[in-house]
């Protein structure tokens, strides 16, 4: 029997459990294009923001042994310009996208979510938990439950879209901020954010190796900080995860699966294996459910649920 | 891991009035049309294409245009910059007869690829654009190869009068450009000045095609360059805003095709070039906006 | 003239800035008596409880791209077997030794205090930090200030040996904690414990690799983290930070000189490197200070502080 | 990085009432005297030495003690376990005439490291010891090797009578058993029982001295042994209490040299063992707590 990597996301039906996630190839519709073209299931956009950014001047990214630091500091065309490029690729495909949008306060999420609404989106997706903002915005949305939950609740009830909240691995405790956004009545949850941040020092210059001092960590070595933390909230939580830190092989998909994701995302990973590593994955993944017998994604267990 | 490494300023020499060449004494694993991303750490990292490259040393060749580039020139020898690389795609190495189209600061880089092409054994013609006289530069460097090295500029204030392109197109339509005389040199040659070389005389004697045409320089120049080259083969290094230069961050993709030009350029092959809508129309910048050109 | 790694911490002088840190190789007196004789400057004794712990069940390490996960347990032979360990190392060495005491509260920390006074030792470690033993005791101290507070006050009023707090990178604010322990009379930092925790799963066998589930990071990949949390730690106290977390080579350990570290804890890399890992780095920070024209420890230079 | 590796238990054998041998169709990258850690996922993580190592499949055998063996003993073929290594320390592969001194559940080693030992053309003599034929294990694979193998058990009930020490004792004051008949095959072989057997008989014949001389059973034996090996070259295969397995922990540290047994052993050479003084006195349990032998 053939096997499929056909599954579900909040009722729409996708080919690949891979996603782009926001911030990765996610400026121009032509990036979304070579993605899909190369596996992806679903794509996202970057973070975009009421009014365009440059962002952090550079280095923005510095590698280390098992991931990179960036700190691109949410450079984006703008709301108006980034859903245009949405609706340019959804001219020519049916791939589902998620368009990721960052802002500080309810207003502005919501002015964002009424362009949402108007474009050719099927998900909105709210970056509660850039950590690379930090000096300019001060501490992430995503660590006071409080604002969490004001923020999902105001935008809920005005986007025509399914609500998607992206957490950060950075808070003392992401069950109950999880907790907190799904009681909001967000429809998903896209963990995690970049880990830490985390600083290098360049020590002939002695300086800081990113313009920005620190940015957050992704690649590899965040997996298993990933791994842990989507285990805990899928255990306390019934919403859909988006899992994603570090997924770079179809092994790396699978233990987001056990841990409790319903679609995985790949981002560093495009540096380490190419635009083409949404197809090394998903074929990595057949291989998986071959060798054990699992003949759709549906198949593959899941671990207990931790007890709370 | 493309690993960063800190290195001096070996040298630093004048080429023209806002371009100068960096030297750097570090073995480089690069191939010609490649990049590096330099950074002072002082706000910015900015990618320049190799115009040299030994197996002791490695060099960039850069023209002040903004802040960036202002910090970088005021450097001395001896002080530190950062760099990581070489970064993407390179030009193909052919070992028959190649012309190389170049305007401004782009032209440097064929002056390691020239290098390699010889080694391997290419017949090599080269037109070296610019607008006037003041800007021409690498005319002696080029001068030392065994290449056919066509110095041109727009207001014919040095070789050649019209642009790279208007160049190509007339050797292009008569393809016998195969035993150009060399440049002659006529006093001793000084930093930045090229007056001393006397432009080469033509000799009509091969009519055989060119292979390949590579071009390296401003968008809109391989925009015109491009219907001449029906028929033949070719490869344009591009320049797009980048930021992470590993392939993530989307800022330097080519529409429709989504190609980075980071990992799948600077370099690009005829047959996606045939492809690519945005080419000559607009690029993005910083914000990822689209900028016409 | 010869360049040296002699240095001083609170006063003791050492003849390098490595220090092999609480957990590893600190069980027997002869693991330190290999990490001296290998050019260790400083040594850590495992973190002693009052009663012998024979820890958690394997596996307790597993490793992946960057670095190792551990859920070691606070496995030890107890305090009093412990502190034999270390006077018999102190029967025929100098170096100064640090001795790790973890407790639950504040009156087990003044009975391991008690005992510490009365040992060999020259410096004592509070573990406040240890992620590993969450089901069994919950939160880590190292995550309330007043806690923090609390049991360095304490102990400092009964501690005849200076006081150093291990503090945990798993929090949200650290400064805070760390000024917290500077305000109790903390002595010394140490930073940063292992990061997480993280969890891997078995995806034949759909399992965590570790019996535990969750294990403390450690290794290169944490050394961003590190970096950054020293340097913002650095950037706001006045008591000298051990600086740990992923240092595998010379160039790890000038970088944590760089970002506020005044001596540094070379864990996970004995691994990586062996144990002569020690003279290993020695001799690599000794080449760089000759590279770069520095003649002592001291000429090092630091990033300048961040402005808070 | 030493990857975890999740495989299906492919054969299991009993040797004895409480000894099995379990099988892995997987290549591990082995040398004898090294060990790996194995664990079901359901608490513990155990180092067994490698008994068979060969390009399509390697073994383990098994001696149940406790928790953790007596699980492992109700695994069937098929059941999964997971393992990583191999690690530590390897014997040193002599050339020349070499005496083996094994004990009970420690002697499987010794089968891989004999086939090994045949291959680099040493003269091979071992003595497999038990405490009773009930316990014996292992006489049919050494029997099928081109060595002299010996066996003994304390009360006599199979081989020769005595421990392996008493017989190595001997074997040591004469120096003269390179020439020992192979053990007769009287019955055909079941699983087991090696009551098929009819111990070799000696031929004194040859008097070249013993030029290295190995051994692997319980300290208390190997202690026993060593004052035997004065003028001899030897190595030990020890056993400590094993946690991380990659020489962090420090968990096996052996006195006064905090030698780490999971990475400089589980095979010491003499130079160490003559400097250890906690061998034969005490180890350290899963808390690092010294215990008495
Ligand atoms: C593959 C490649 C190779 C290049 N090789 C050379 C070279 O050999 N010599 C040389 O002088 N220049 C080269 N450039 C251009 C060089 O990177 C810019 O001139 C430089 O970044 C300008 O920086 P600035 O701060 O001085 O100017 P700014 O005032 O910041 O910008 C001026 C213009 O420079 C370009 N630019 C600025 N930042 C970037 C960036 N991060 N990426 C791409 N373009 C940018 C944009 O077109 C911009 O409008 C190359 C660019 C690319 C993409
Ligand atoms: C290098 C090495 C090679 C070994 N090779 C073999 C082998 O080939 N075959 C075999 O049967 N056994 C071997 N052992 C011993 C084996 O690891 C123990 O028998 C097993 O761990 C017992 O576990 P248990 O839960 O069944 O017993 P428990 O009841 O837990 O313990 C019984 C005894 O086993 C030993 N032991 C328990 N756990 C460990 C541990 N983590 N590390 C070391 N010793 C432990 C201790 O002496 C303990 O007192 C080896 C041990 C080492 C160190
Ligand atoms: C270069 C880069 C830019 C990113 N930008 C964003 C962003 O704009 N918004 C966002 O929510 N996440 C952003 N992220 C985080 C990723 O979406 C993802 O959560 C994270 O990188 C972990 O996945 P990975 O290890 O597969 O990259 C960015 C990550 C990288 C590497
Ligand atoms: C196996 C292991 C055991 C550890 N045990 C302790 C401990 O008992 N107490 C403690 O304070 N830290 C413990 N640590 C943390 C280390 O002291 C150190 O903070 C951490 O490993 C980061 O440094 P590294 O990357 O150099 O290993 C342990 C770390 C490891 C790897
Ligand atoms: S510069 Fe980031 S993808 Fe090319
Ligand atoms: S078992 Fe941990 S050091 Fe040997």
């Amino acid at each position: 029997m053939q096997k499929s990597l056909k599954t579900e996301f909040l009722g729409i039906t996708i080919t690949s459990p891979l996603v782009l996630p926001a911030g990765v190839m996610g400026m121009a519709f032509s990036g979304f294009n070579i993605s899909i073209e190369n596996g992806a299931g679903i794509v996202t956009s970057k973070s975009l923001t009421l009014k365009s950014r440059t962002g952090h001047k550079g280095p923005v990214v510095a590698e280390f042994e098992g991931g990179f630091l960036n700190c691109m500091g949410l450079c984006n065309p703008g709301i108006v310009d980034g859903l245009a490029e949405i609706d340019q690729f959804k001219e020519r495909s049916d791939i589902p996208v998620i368009v990721s949008v960052f802002a500080t306060n309810t207003k502005d999420f919501l002015e964002l979510t009424k362009y949402v609404n108007k474009s050719q989106a099927d998900f909105l997706e709210l970056n509660l938990s850039c950590p690379n903002v930090f000096d300019e915005f001060g501490i992430p949305l995503a660590a006071s439950q409080d604002e969490v939950h004001k923020i999902i609740k105001a935008v809920k009830q005005v986007s025509t879209l399914p609500v998607i909240a992206k957490l950060s691995p950075n808070v003392y405790d992401i069950v109950s901020i999880a907790k907190t956004a799904e009681s909001a009545g967000a429809d998903a949850l896209c963990m995690i954010n970049t880990v830490g941040p985390g600083m290098l020092i360049d020590t002939k210059m002695v300086n800081p190796v990113l313009f920005n001092k620190f940015g957050g960590l992704s690649g590899p070595c965040v997996k298993p900080i990933a791994l842990k933390l989507i285990y805990q909230t899928y255990s306390a939580v019934n919403i859909p995860i988006i899992g994603m830190g570090g997924v770079t092989y179809g092994e790396d998909a699978i233990e987001m699966l056990m841990a409790g994701a319903i679609v995985i995302g790949v981002g560093t990973a495009v540096h380490y294996r190419g635009i083409e590593v949404f197809n090394k994955i998903n074929n990595e993944i057949l291989e998986f459910m071959d060798e054990n017998g699992y003949k759709s994604l549906k198949d593959i267990p899941r671990l207990e649920k931790l007890e709370m | 891991m493309d690993k960063r490494i800190t290195l001096k300023i070996a040298k630093i020499e004048d080429e023209a009035k806002d371009i100068k060449t960096f030297t750097f004494k570090h073995k480089l694993d690069a191939k010609p049309g490649q990049f590096i991303m330099l950074t002072d750490f002082e706000g910015g990292e900015k990618p320049f294409s190799i115009s040299d490259c030994t197996k002791e040393e490695f060099s960039i060749t850069v023209k002040r245009i903004g802040e960036f580039t202002s910090r970088l020139f005021q450097k001395c020898v001896g002080d530190y910059v950062s760099i990581r690389g070489a970064y993407g795609s390179s030009f193909f190495i052919s070992k028959n007869k190649v012309l190389l189209v170049g305007g401004g600061y782009a032209v440097p880089t064929f002056y390691f690829f020239a290098k390699v092409l010889l080694e391997a054994g290419a017949d090599i013609t080269l037109i070296n654009g610019a607008r006037t006289k003041a800007e021409h530069i690498f005319a002696d460097r080029f001068n030392e190869l065994d290449i056919k090295a066509i110095n041109a500029t727009d207001d014919g204030s040095f070789g050649e009068k019209g642009t790279a392109v208007d160049v190509a197109e007339r050797i292009l339509a008569n393809q016998l450009v195969s035993k150009l005389q060399p440049n002659k040199l006529v006093s001793k040659p000084q930093l930045g000045d090229t007056k001393h070389f006397q432009a080469g005389a033509w000799k009509r004697e091969n009519k055989k095609k060119f292979d390949f045409v590579y071009a390296s320089g401003p968008e809109m120049m391989m925009k015109t360059l491009q219907p001449l080259l029906k028929g033949v083969d070719y490869e344009f290094l591009f320049e797009r805003y980048m930021k992470c230069a590993i392939g993530i961050c989307g800022n330097c993709t080519m529409d429709p095709l989504g190609i980075r030009l980071c990992v799948e350029g600077p370099v690009l092959p005829k047959k996606l070039m045939e492809q690519l809508t945005e080419f000559g129309k607009y690029h993005r910048d910083a914000a990822g906006k689209r900028v016409k050109y």
